[in-house]
């Protein structure tokens, strides 16, 4: 039973969400620039879920030996590893940012199909991770149809 | 554009509880005033029966600061009245002072604040407890 | 699946439960008193959990229409109406205080037994509830097997 | 003894969001310093791209002071970047002084810090401003 963790469901309320999400990474030892990393990684995580998903779906947290996970269920189901390999930024363009964001700020990036939708992964590990190069994060980020855990 | 990611300082260590109440006290004649700031639940109020414990002198009479405490339980609040306890076989006797809000609300909802004396700021507190003992 | 509402397993780190409480709360239209009420409420009946029960369970708080509800469930399973019934204070002896104290902050108690464990359920109604003289509060917090829902 | 329960305000309407961000700005020679504070996120960065419209005089620089912002989110980022569209039109151009923490952060992981002209300060920034336009 513990091993859900933390749970709630999609809220158009984003600061009461962020709020649960700092309140539960600090209970598990994240702490500054990790822990608003984590945040503003499962905001803009939710907000895709308003603007391209099934604007509805769960949240779920919990702490574990290697750091934290969150996982964003999306009702939707539409979210693809081809979006997440797709990922880009161009402050001349329109677009994007969300999920280079999500795919920056996190240590690691899993995405799931179940029946009761997508689920994107965002994991922070509890100690300083390793400097990845972006091609190889974004690659692994993209494929992983099979996340760890 | 790789992912910068600085050295940070390691984290508290996962589902350590925050300490969350600070005691300080002060001797004055005839009285021990205890301050005690910020959160009192079962994982502090053992804290809290240590302290009085070690630094109430016998004769003592105790007044409780309450104005910093955000929150009471009662498990806290069995150690006022295990303190009241002690300090009533000496004659002597505890006072709380200052207390708001929620504690104020546990104070008043069990009656506690019927059976012991209290007052709105630690002045009162200690004026009613100097005049006590001097008449 | 949003009438689950935001779901946490019982933690020793009261601190940190009392915050999602009063986050939740707020969340969902309770202010000052009334939320404060509801989070030492709370915070007894997890402590009781940790002293009483079986150290483990689920709290589980949603919003709604009356106002808010969080269930406190105890794998322990051994808390009773008797109990309930029986909450009193007495300064001048030891015990008591926290079932005493929930009754008394609470708008209505509710417990029922399931497979999982014994489940408290606190109800704080959205606007301030009438003033129920102290007996009837009682009785009916400790005969209610069969909760309002 | 009864539950006393005291009339209480009446709560805010159940999941209403909090309006969490406050907006102020100041009419400078040639620019506009707009004042950010609190979050950004969907919810309300229509109300800053709003405002941002009607306070504006064409042919002013706009100048964003961050520092008291504690959270922008990608849809807040692309009001900065309209922003800049709409200036960069007239010959104008947006600048970002202040940031910190999780925004300064955000600025810096999609590279917007390399594009948009940023400053420690709000005096840096006005002063890059005004130098420019003198110049
Ligand atoms: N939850 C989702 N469901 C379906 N599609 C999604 C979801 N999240 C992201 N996408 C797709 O990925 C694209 C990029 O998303 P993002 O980087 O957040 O930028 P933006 O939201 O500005 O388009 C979106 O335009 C959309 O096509
Ligand atoms: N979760 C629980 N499981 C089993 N028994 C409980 C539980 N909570 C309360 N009780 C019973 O009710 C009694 C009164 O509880 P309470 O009013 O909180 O005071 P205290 O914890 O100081 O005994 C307890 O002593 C215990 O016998």
């Amino acid at each position: 039973m513990s091993a859900f963790g933390l749970r709630c469901p999609i809220d158009p309320d984003l600061g009461y969400l962020r709020e649960l999400v700092r309140l539960h990474g600090r209970h598990n030892g994240l702490t500054g620039e990790r822990l608003e990393d984590l945040v503003l990684a499962v905001n803009e995580a939710i907000t895709n879920v308003f603007d391209h998903g099934g604007r509805a779906g769960l949240i779920t947290a919990r702490g574990h030996a290697e750091g934290v996970t969150v996982e964003i269920l999306d009702v939707g189901g539409r979210l693809t590893p081809e979006h997440l390999a797709a990922a880009h930024v161009n402050p001349t363009g329109g677009g994007g940012f969300g999920l280079w964001a999500i795919l920056h700020l996190c240590d690691e990036v899993t995405l799931e199909q179940t029946r009761q939708g997508s689920v994107l992964g965002l994991h922070m590990h509890g100690r300083p991770a390793p400097i990845i190069p972006l091609e190889r994060r974004r690659r692994s980020a993209g494929d992983s149809r099979h996340p760890t855990r | 554009m790789g992912a910068s990611r600085q050295p940070q300082p390691s984290p508290r260590p996962a589902g350590m509880p925050i300490t969350r109440l600070t005691l300080s006290h002060q001797h004055l004649p005839g009285l021990i005033l205890v301050a005690l700031a910020g959160e009192i639940d079962r994982t502090t109020s053992v804290r809290l029966a240590g302290y009085v414990d070690r630094v109430r002198r016998i004769g003592d009479h105790v007044v409780f600061d309450l104005t910093e405490l955000t929150f009471l339980d009662s498990s806290g609040l069995h150690v006022l009245l295990g303190c009241a306890h002690t300090c009533a076989a000496e004659g002597r006797q505890v006072h709380l002072a200052g207390a708001r809000g929620s504690p104020a609300r546990l104070l008043a909802i069990t009656g506690v604040d019927g059976y012991l004396p209290v007052h709105a700021g630690v002045d009162q507190a200690i004026t009613t407890v100097l005049t006590k003992d001097r008449g």
